[in-house]
């Protein structure tokens, strides 16, 4: 489920009544319950987190997870040594009248044994830690690299032009990073503001995107599907909301992908709705966000100018937008839950196809979408406050509120159906 | 009081009762204001310059801190209980976490730390004052100062929102346009002011004003491990106040060492920070470490076991220490040589932390254990920091931290060392050494209270944590999302409810030591001089002890000193005989005791100086002006301070000057 | 009561008044003469009650001389600050800030030194008293100014000395004064005239190679960057690259945004992009982001890079103003190179690739070499 | 009563007897001791001196062709300005103040004066004061100058040297004013007493000039309209250089005479209170400074008109002549009335107060409109007198209390011979500018005019003049160093002070 802040409970009503009878704190006591249940079946991981660390899904989080578990392991054992040599010293020699024991001040000799021993231990973790960290530091192998971009809160994959995937024209999207299975694929990190990073725990460990660096993070999925991934270095208000999705489509559907995404724009029929939110599109949504190909009346390139508009300078490409599952930094889905969790439980070899299916007027999350065109920062915690632009020159940082009209949002909402 | 006269050798003195001090009236005077004379009464607090006062002082600011950054973590706790968390926005859930680690590691877990050195290094090493008394006090009104210039910002637009670790670009004004980072970072500077004078003072004292006879070797261990802190302070505070300066000098005047787009490396705030804060882990965990230390013999009827390899432990995490911060940084984009020297350089340090955990274990081994409240919390600290100890050792692995850094993970595997650690360790020590300060034992009944729910809650809170971690949770987050959180054993739901609920359990714990303290208070119920049956020289005295401390400095032939002179082996036998009773061995040092005791003079100077700090403070955050009225205020005290002799003369003492001693002193401290 | 001293002053208050009547009457009325006048003989009335109410001149009251004033030198400083200070009204403000401080400062020892001299019968406790009071600022202040002289003696010194030179005479004085040092621990017992004396001579010997190094100027390479104006800002110029520091860019902060090493080698331009293992012919830069580049020269002659930055308002280099208005061809180059020397250039695209109205992608180019371009694609 | 210094020897006079030239050098520099500072003062108005009488040289020499210029013309203007500013506050107020300090404390049996401090950093402001007003005539910044830094540089340089000699005047006044050692003011020496009307006229008067300064060059910087800019300067500060006004710089003079007559004399001053009023009778002076102008006296149309015209020309005129005349007359009455022997002292002081008294006599003539003098070489001459004269009175207070101060007398002979060199010095070097204001020689220029006849022969006269002032003033500092250099001398003119 997802935030859900919408000013209009009919329309809640509508979407998620099963859920919202329930407040948020009892469905927890429930859930508690029943995980006690299933103690038992411990084993079972199917159900875990989705960004639980310890399910690697590529050969980089398996390195990691083949070193860390025998480390847990020997930790562990540690541990109930420790443990266990303590409970008994405790359960031993309690006061039970016993004379004042001789004042002994310790054996060298058992000293210099118990601290070489952990040392050994360390030293031979040491080993393995060591050749790790180089292994995951590997880049000469890269098939594919997508520059990554950070900023608050949302992030920016650009493709450059690669031959061998088809990809001769650079594409440009977000929320989303689309790669191939069984893909080497070099994500070169950077930021536009502070410093986020970029975490999909199935696939790698997290690197810090940090302004004015580039820092790599090689990341290789051996199955179809989505693996979710968060910002994990604070990066301010909306820190909360800023994720990521990585989607692992095989090799003829990340053709595919790619061949779509660089197709050329669609304009809407005249007269159709979506047609004139087109036009609300270039009165308001233009002056930030790009939409390759769209036109103006008199023919010419819309060029969005977040530069002049956004402080970092920049906003989200909206081309193609539907054929990508979120939207806001991925702090919403664009589609509906049950079509949601369709694409995300999809069997591996069904998931390409209902992947590129994309968005339509059936899924869309048109309750989330709607909150957010109305009044952006009242959904999401961003700079978008007049009241805080004194530093930076009145630009905005964030969506601000653009004040659509409900006429507005309604034919925005068929126009954006249309991206995809 | 600066001298005080004591009756002919050979009079029988009441130990609890000094004798009252004559009325004083300074005769002249070189600065502005006359010296302070109240012996009772607020003024007496206010401008003392008595290490004990001092330390009780630096306690009840810790605690009160204390409280702050708890009900701090429990409105965190409450608003991550259930998904879309409301208790909290999210600009307020930003500064709620970071004035939490704040507050508790620089208001709450360092001044206490400093709290209880104050008030028994001196004593442990049989010394009458500190080094440098009115240095002393000028470090905790500094510390009091910088807290409340922290914690104001919460009543000028909201208070620090960039985390305790403020990583540029984030802390500039552009991402942090209130004015919390300001009094935060300017807060902090005046703060660190209290570390550092502390830290030369407590080093000056350790090094010179040892009673006769105690060699290094023969020093309590508390003593070691906090002259070990002192060294730690005395290099990292300078690194985070450069930081800070930086950082302040980014916000308030434009300065550009953190602005990317003028050229600068946002890593360099990162490396300034936890060049400071990986030290700081140590700061803050070593004197408790001491403190058990200490706690542990006592109550095993036996000698801290292998004190060498403790000792040198303890100063091996220090030098250690400085060579691993960059393990907080894994994930920075390094390069894969460094993060693999400082990953090694981490496990390295594992080593002399298990040597601790095996001493303190061996220690009890073979002794005659006596589970009071400090007992307990002692082997609380043993069992729950070696939990911390191990998470921390597989996030010493670099590719493993990078799966586990920044999530609930390491917030379990931190609170582990600094809640199981730090505070099991002073709260030991608060069991263990309130009779000495307030000559009343703490009820032993709530106390196995305040310890039951406080291990409960404590493991409840925390342990969790791991789990939630593993299972990819961030930190930092202000909401956490139904729709991530999976379902089955290890959904974030069901963990973050438990860790919240362990949260109310943990407050209640100590809610219970706080009733304790109420109920201790009001108790007429006196402790006896030697409750525990102690072993070092801060018992060698009454409870509380006088003003100055030992009616005759010890001479020192043991380690423990007290506890040989209490007991004696029986060469046959190898078993331990009562020789004297404490209540003897004072009577001994009383016999002899010194005439006339130099005694430090209180006075105004110090509060008068820390005062001018905020105000200089609130200039540079708000108007230069008054910013030089704050340093006006300092300048008028550094002059007062610098005219005023630290010893008051003795013609400032009229009564006892009129009785034909004209003060030599004796032993005394001068600073 | 009429002792000649109060007489005096009577009979010129006598006079002025005199003297004022007889002004107004002949003189003129209004005219500043007889405002003069009345304010003269406004003051002499009050010297003159001044004068009678001391009872001036009465054996008894008049204390004899014992009171000797000691040396003193702040009233030559204070001269010296004086005219500091009113030279500064016509050359400088500096000198008259400096000025001003220097007499104040020389005014407030002064009177502290006046104050202490009678703070009490005993000279040693006044001393003592005086140095309380000002010790506390005078050390600060001279070992403030002290060191700053020092100091920046020594920046002359390392900027007048060619850079291994400046590398040597950094290590000889660490190895001095780790010699000193280790002399000083060794022997504690040293006469602390022999130490203050050597700190002299080595403060004397800084300050005196900081004069020297002042007269002898700048290094060359400084010196000529400094005439090109290369501190503030670059430009595609035709100056020399000598002074260029080549080392510059193996600094780890510049290494890790670089976005591509464009380098030229037989007469072909590659860009070198990390992450691809073969050399590209485009670029993908990051939108509204600063990127570097850093351009290697591997051909025999000079180069330089020059970055086609497409119509105005599309780019512009990352310290530098935007040149030109709307439709104006906008570029930015680094310098002349020579082989083997590498040199960075930061730009910030704010404008995609598509923004382009006359179809001419971002380049970036060798100047003289004809069909050699990599593409810098801004998505 | 010997001069005794009561109390412990001051620290001042240990370092007076240092004998490392470091120490020296040092002692000097933080020396507060009146002695060390009129010293310095008296040595500063020598080479000032130096300066006046080489001017006078090349100016006299300059204008014995009226067709051509030696000078640039433009240099001319300044060097004709330069002239005066060395005459009155390079030698006049220096000379006479440093007399005062250098021995006003032997005279009422002080250790040191009062605010010697305040003595010191006026000593030290002068000397910087006056070399900057000296580098900014180099500069082409005097009055009528070009350079607008240097003319600035002038005017607050020119400011610096008023405020210090105030300061030392306030010192000075100080001093008489405590440091009686229990004597009323009527008893102490009439060298004091002159002292004290010259130190309160000079702090008077001195600010006034300050505060035209100050306007002046507030003027100067921002608009150059109320004030006229570099070129009218002198008609709005020309007013301290010249007499009556510069009467009240050499007062001193008046008391050097009136002591030394009674020394010389052997005998008691009559009428003394007559003389300490003839001495503050100066002090009319004051008035006239405040007005800032030249009061000359012309026949009116009506008697009324006459009277208007008279009685300002009469105050500022002729009361001041009043005092120096006082006393002479009463000096000669004093020689009567003892038994004099030859003494150095008396003769310089006495022919340096007739020197002054002519100059302001001359002075009085010139603003007699009927005598037409004003712009002429005559106000030129009138300066010369009193400011020469000055110089020799100076001498005689040197001769006078060297003994005192310093504990080694000067020849009398040898002062006396040079006493009458200057003398015929000052006479030379302004008598012919007398008789060439009669034949309209326009001041301030050294062309233009008729240099025919008379006229050219003044000149040179004038020349020679001032050529000898420089031999006599060489001479007597000869004297002095050989003096020093020699036994010591017993003081012939230590005697008891009259009660």
């Amino acid at each position: 489920m997802n935030h859900r802040r919408s000013t209009e409970p009919h329309v809640t009503r509508r979407f998620s009544l099963s859920r919202m009878r329930r407040t948020p704190l009892s469905r927890a006591m429930v859930r508690a319950t029943t995980a006690v249940g299933a103690v038992v079946g411990l084993g079972s991981c199917a159900t875990n987190a989705a960004q639980d660390t310890w399910q690697p899904k590529g050969p980089n989080a398996k390195m990691i997870d083949d070193l860390q578990q025998p480390i847990f392991a020997v930790a562990g054992i540690i541990g109930i040594i420790v443990f266990a040599a303590v409970s008994y010293a405790i359960w031993r020699f309690k006061d039970r009248g016993q004379p004042i024991p001789e004042q002994t001040h310790g054996k060298p000799a058992l000293e210099i044994t118990l601290t070489v021993i952990p040392a050994l231990i360390l030293a031979v973790v040491g080993v393995f830690t060591f050749r790790v960290i180089f292994d995951l530091a590997k880049t000469d192998d890269t098939e594919l690299v997508i520059n990554v971009t950070g900023q608050q809160w949302w992030w920016e994959y650009d493709y450059p032009a690669q031959n061998e995937w088809g990809i001769t024209q650079p594409i440009i999207t977000s929320g989303q990073l689309v790669m191939p299975v069984g893909t080497k694929v070099l994500l070169r990190e950077t930021s536009r503001d502070v410093i986020h990073s970029y975490w999909i725990p199935a696939l790698n460990g997290k690197r810090d995107a940090v302004p004015g660096r580039i820092h790599t993070l090689r990341l290789e999925a051996d199955e179809p599907g989505i693996y979710a991934g968060q910002c994990t270095e604070f990066c301010g208000l909306s820190h909360a909301n800023m994720r990521m999705e990585a989607v692992a489509l095989s090799k003829e559907d990340f053709a595919t992908w790619v061949a779509n995404q660089q197709a050329a724009y669609q304009s809407p029929a005249e007269g159709t709705l979506a047609k004139e939110g087109e036009s609300v599109f270039l009165n308001q949504c233009v002056r930030c966000h790009q939409v390759d190909g769209l036109k103006r009346p008199d023919g010419s390139l819309a060029i969005a100018a977040p530069d002049e508009n956004v402080w970092s300078g920049a906003a989200p490409n909206l081309t193609n937008l539907m054929t990508r599952n979120t939207f806001a930094g991925a702090m919403f889905d664009l589609l509906r839950d049950a079509c949601r969790d369709d694409v995300w439980n999809a069997e591996s070899a069904e998931f390409g196809a209902k992947y590129l299916a994309g968005v339509d007027e059936a899924c869309l999350n048109v309750n989330d979408l709607r909150a957010w065109l109305r009044n952006a920062p009242e959904v999401k915690p961003m700079y978008a406050n007049p009241a805080l632009l004194a530093d930076t020159n009145g630009k905005y940082r964030g969506m601000p509120n653009l004040g659509l009209s409900e006429s507005d949002i309604d034919k925005l909402v068929a126009y954006l159906l249309t991206l995809k | 009081m600066a001298i005080i006269e004591r009756p002919a050798p050979g009079t029988t003195l009441v130990p609890a009762l000094a004798p009252s001090a004559p009325a004083i009236t300074p005769a002249r005077t070189f600065g502005a204001l006359r010296r302070p004379v109240a012996t009772t009464g607020w003024k007496s607090w206010l401008f003392t310059v008595d290490h004990k006062k001092l330390g009780l002082m630096y306690g009840a600011t810790a605690l009160f801190f204390f409280i702050i950054g708890g009900l701090e973590a429990v409105l965190i706790r409450l608003q991550l209980a259930a998904p879309e968390g409301k208790v909290l926005n999210a600009d307020l859930y930003n500064q709620m976490f970071t004035m939490h680690a704040t507050t508790m590691v620089f208001l709450f877990v360092m001044p206490m730390a400093a709290g209880f050195a104050n008030y028994f290094l001196p004593l442990q090493i049989g010394a009458r004052d500190v080094a440098f008394p009115r240095i002393n006090a000028f470090g905790f009104w500094c510390l009091l100062a910088g807290g409340i210039v922290v914690n104001l910002a919460w009543f000028f637009g909201g208070a620090a929102d960039g985390g305790w670790f403020m990583y540029a670009p984030n802390s500039g004004p552009v991402f942090s346009p209130s004015h919390g980072v300001d009094f935060w970072a300017l807060g902090l500077q005046i703060a660190g002011i209290a570390s550092l004078t502390g830290a030369i003072n407590l080093i000056v004292t350790v090094l010179n004003m040892r009673a006769p006879g105690m060699t290094l070797m023969k020093m309590p261990i508390f003593t070691w491990m906090i002259t070990v802190v002192q060294f730690l302070l005395l290099f990292a505070v300078p690194v985070i106040t450069v930081a800070l300066f930086l950082l302040t000098f980014q916000r308030s005047f434009d300065a550009k060492f953190f602005d990317v787009a003028a050229g600068a490396d946002p890593l360099l705030w990162q490396h300034l920070f936890w060049i400071f804060g990986h030290p700081e882990v140590y700061i803050l965990v070593l004197p408790s470490f001491g403190i058990i230390s200490e706690v542990l013999p006592v109550f095993s009827r036996k000698p801290l076991f292998g004190y060498p390899f403790v000792v040198f432990s303890g100063a091996a995490i220090g030098f250690v220490g400085w060579g691993v911060w960059a393990h907080h940084m894994f994930a920075s984009g390094l390069g894969p040589v460094s993060v693999a020297v400082f990953s090694l350089a981490t496990m390295a340090i594992a080593v002399p932390t298990g040597v601790k955990i095996i001493n303190w274990t061996l220690t009890m081994w073979g002794g005659k254990l006596v589970f009071t409240t400090a007992m307990k919390f002692a082997v609380g600290l043993i069992i729950l920091f070696t939990i911390g100890g191990l998470s921390g050792v597989t996030h010493s692995v670099a590719p493993s931290d990078t799966q586990q850094t920044d999530t609930y993970y390491i917030v379990a595997h931190f609170h582990y060392v600094l809640f199981g650690g730090a505070i099991f360790g002073i709260f030991s020590g608060f069991y263990y050494w309130w009779p000495k300060m307030f000559g009343k034992m703490l009820n032993e009944r709530l106390g196995s209270w305040n310890f039951w729910l406080m291990v409960i809650g404590m493991n409840l809170t925390f342990g969790p944590m791991h789990i939630l971690g593993l299972q990819g949770q961030p930190r930092r987050m202000y909401q956490w999302t139904e729709a991530r959180a999976g379902e089955g054993f290890f959904n974030l739901g069901f963990w973050n409810l438990i860790a919240s609920i362990g949260s109310i359990i943990l407050t209640l714990g100590v809610l219970f030591f706080l009733i304790n303290i109420v109920v201790t208070a009001r108790s007429k119920v006196r402790a006896p001089l030697d409750p525990w049956n102690a072993r070092s020289l801060e018992w060698m005295t009454s409870n509380p002890p006088k003003e100055h401390n030992f009616d005759s400095i010890p001479h020192v032939n043991h380690l423990d000193e007290f506890f040989h002179r209490k007991y004696e082996e029986d060469p046959t036998t190898h078993t331990m005989r009562e020789v004297a009773t404490a209540e003897q061995v004072l009577a001994e040092l009383e016999k002899n005791a010194d005439a006339h005791i130099h005694m430090p003079s209180p006075s105004y100077w110090p509060i008068v100086l820390a005062a001018g700090m905020p105000v200089v403070a609130l200039g540079v955050i708000y108007s230069i002006p008054v910013a030089i009225v704050g340093g006006l205020i300092m300048l008028y005290a550094i002059y007062g301070w610098a005219l005023e002799p630290a010893t008051a003369p003795a013609i400032d003492h009229d009564e006892s000057s009129s009785n034909g001693h004209n003060g030599h002193a004796v032993g005394a401290s001068h600073g | 009561m009429f002792k000649v001293g109060s007489k005096l002053f009577l009979g010129t208050t006598g006079f002025a008044a005199v003297n004022l009547v007889a002004y107004l009457i002949f003189v003129e009325r209004l005219a500043i003469g007889g405002v003069a006048l009345s304010m003269l003989f406004a003051a002499l009335i009050g010297v003159s009650a001044a004068v009678l109410m001391i009872n001036d001149g009465d054996d008894e009251t008049q204390p004899r001389d014992t009171a000797l004033t000691r040396a003193s030198m702040w009233p030559l400083i204070a001269a010296v600050g004086l005219v500091l200070l009113v030279l500064g009204l016509v050359v400088s403000q500096l000198y008259f800030i400096f000025g001003g401080i220097v007499l104040v400062a020389a005014l407030a020892e002064w009177m502290v030194q006046a104050w202490s001299e009678t703070a009490s019968d005993d000279p040693a406790h006044n001393e003592f008293a005086r140095r309380r009071l000002l010790h506390p600022i005078e050390f600060p202040v001279i070992a403030t100014l002290g060191l700053g002289v020092v100091i920046f003696s020594f920046s002359r010194i390392m900027l007048a000395i060619s850079k291994n030179a400046g590398t040597v005479a950094f290590m000889v004085l660490s190895a001095l004064v780790l010699a000193v040092g280790s002399m000083f621990a060794i022997r504690p017992a040293l006469k602390p005239a022999l130490v203050s004396g050597i700190c002299v001579i080595g403060a004397v010997g800084i300050v005196a190679g900081g004069i020297a190094g002042t007269g002898a100027g700048l290094r060359p390479q400084l010196a000529e960057a400094a005439a090109e104006d290369h501190f503030s800002h670059r430009e595609c110029g035709p100056e020399k690259a000598k002074y260029f520091d080549k080392k510059a860019m193996k600094t780890l902060s510049l290494r890790s945004n670089v976005a591509a090493v464009i380098e030229l080698r037989d007469g072909k331009l590659t860009a070198d992009v990390y992450g691809f293992t073969r050399p590209q012919q485009q670029v993908s830069v990051p939108r509204a982001n600063p990127v570097t580049f850093i351009f290697r020269n591997f051909d025999s002659a000079e180069r330089r890079m020059v970055a086609y930055l497409g119509t105005a308002a599309a780019a512009m280099p990352v310290d530098g103003e935007m040149a030109g208005k709307h439709g104006d061809t906008n570029e930015t180059c680094t310098q002349l190179i020579p082989q083997g020397a590498e040199q960075a250039l930061t730009i910030t695209y704010n404008k995609p690739s598509i923004a382009q109205d006359n179809d001419k992608p971002f380049t970036l180019t060798v100047a003289g070499l004809e069909g050699q371009a990599i593409e810098v694609v801004v998505p | 009563m010997s001069i005794s210094v009561s109390g412990a020897p001051s620290a001042t006079t240990a370092q007076r007897a240092a004998n490392s030239p470091v120490q020296r050098v040092t002692g000097w520099l933080t020396t507060i001791h009146h002695a060390t500072i009129g010293a310095s003062l008296l040595v500063a108005s020598a080479l000032w001196l130096l300066v006046a009488t080489v001017i006078g040289v090349v100016l006299g020499f300059d204008r014995l062709d009226a067709s051509s210029a030696v000078v640039d013309a433009g240099a001319l203007t300044q060097l004709f300005s330069l002239h005066r500013f060395a005459l009155v506050f390079g030698v006049a107020a220096p000379a006479m103040l440093g007399l005062v300090v250098w021995s006003l404390p032997a005279q009422l049996h002080a250790a040191n004066l009062s605010l010697s401090r305040l003595a010191a950093f006026g000593w030290w402001s002068w000397l910087v004061g006056s070399v900057t007003v000296l580098v900014s005539y180099l500069g082409n910044g005097g009055p009528g100058g070009g350079d607008a830094q240097y003319v600035e540089t002038y005017l607050l340089g020119l400011g610096i040297v008023l405020v210090a000699l105030a300061l030392i005047a306030v010192s000075v006044a100080a001093t008489v004013l405590t440091r009686r050692n229990g004597r009323a003011l009527s008893d102490v020496p009439v060298g004091a007493f002159a002292a004290l009307v010259t130190a309160l006229g000079v702090v008077l008067t001195l600010p006034v000039a300050l505060g035209t300064i100050i306007y002046v060059w507030l003027d100067y910087v921002n608009a150059r309209v109320a004030f006229g800019g570099a070129d009218l300067i002198d008609t709005w500060l020309g007013w301290v250089t010249r007499e009556p006004h510069t009467l009240l710089v050499v007062v001193p003079a008046l008391g050097v005479l009136a002591d030394a007559v009674v020394r010389t004399a052997r005998g008691r001053q009559p009428l003394r209170g007559v003389v300490l009023i003839g001495v503050g009778i100066s002090l009319s002076v004051v008035a006239s400074s405040a007005t800032q102008q030249a009061h000359v006296f012309a026949l009116g149309d009506t008697p009324t008109g006459t009277l208007q015209s008279l009685v300002p020309y009469a105050l500022f005129n002729l009361v001041p002549l009043l005092a120096p005349l006082v006393v002479v007359l009463l000096s000669l009455l004093a020689l009567r009335a003892g038994t004099p022997g030859i003494s150095g002292a008396f003769v310089a002081a006495f022919l340096g107060v007739g020197m002054i008294f002519t100059g302001l006599v001359g002075s009085a003539a010139m603003h007699l409109d009927a005598l037409g003098l004003v712009g002429t070489v005559f106000g030129e001459a009138t300066l010369v007198y009193v400011v020469y004269g000055a110089v020799l009175a100076a001498i005689g207070g040197i001769t006078l209390h060297a003994g005192s101060v310093t504990g080694r007398a000067l020849p009398d002979g040898k002062v006396v011979l040079i006493a009458l060199l200057g003398f015929v010095a000052t006479v030379l070097a302004s008598l012919p500018h007398y008789v060439a204001g009669f034949l309209d020689q326009p001041a301030n220029v050294a062309s233009g005019f008729d240099d025919s006849g008379l006229v050219g022969v003044t000149n040179v006269i004038v020349a020679l003049g001032h050529l000898l002032m420089l031999v006599a003033m060489l001479g007597f500092v000869g004297l002095v160093v050989t003096s020093r250099r020699g036994d010591a001398v017993t003081d012939r003119y230590r005697v008891e002070q009259p009660a």
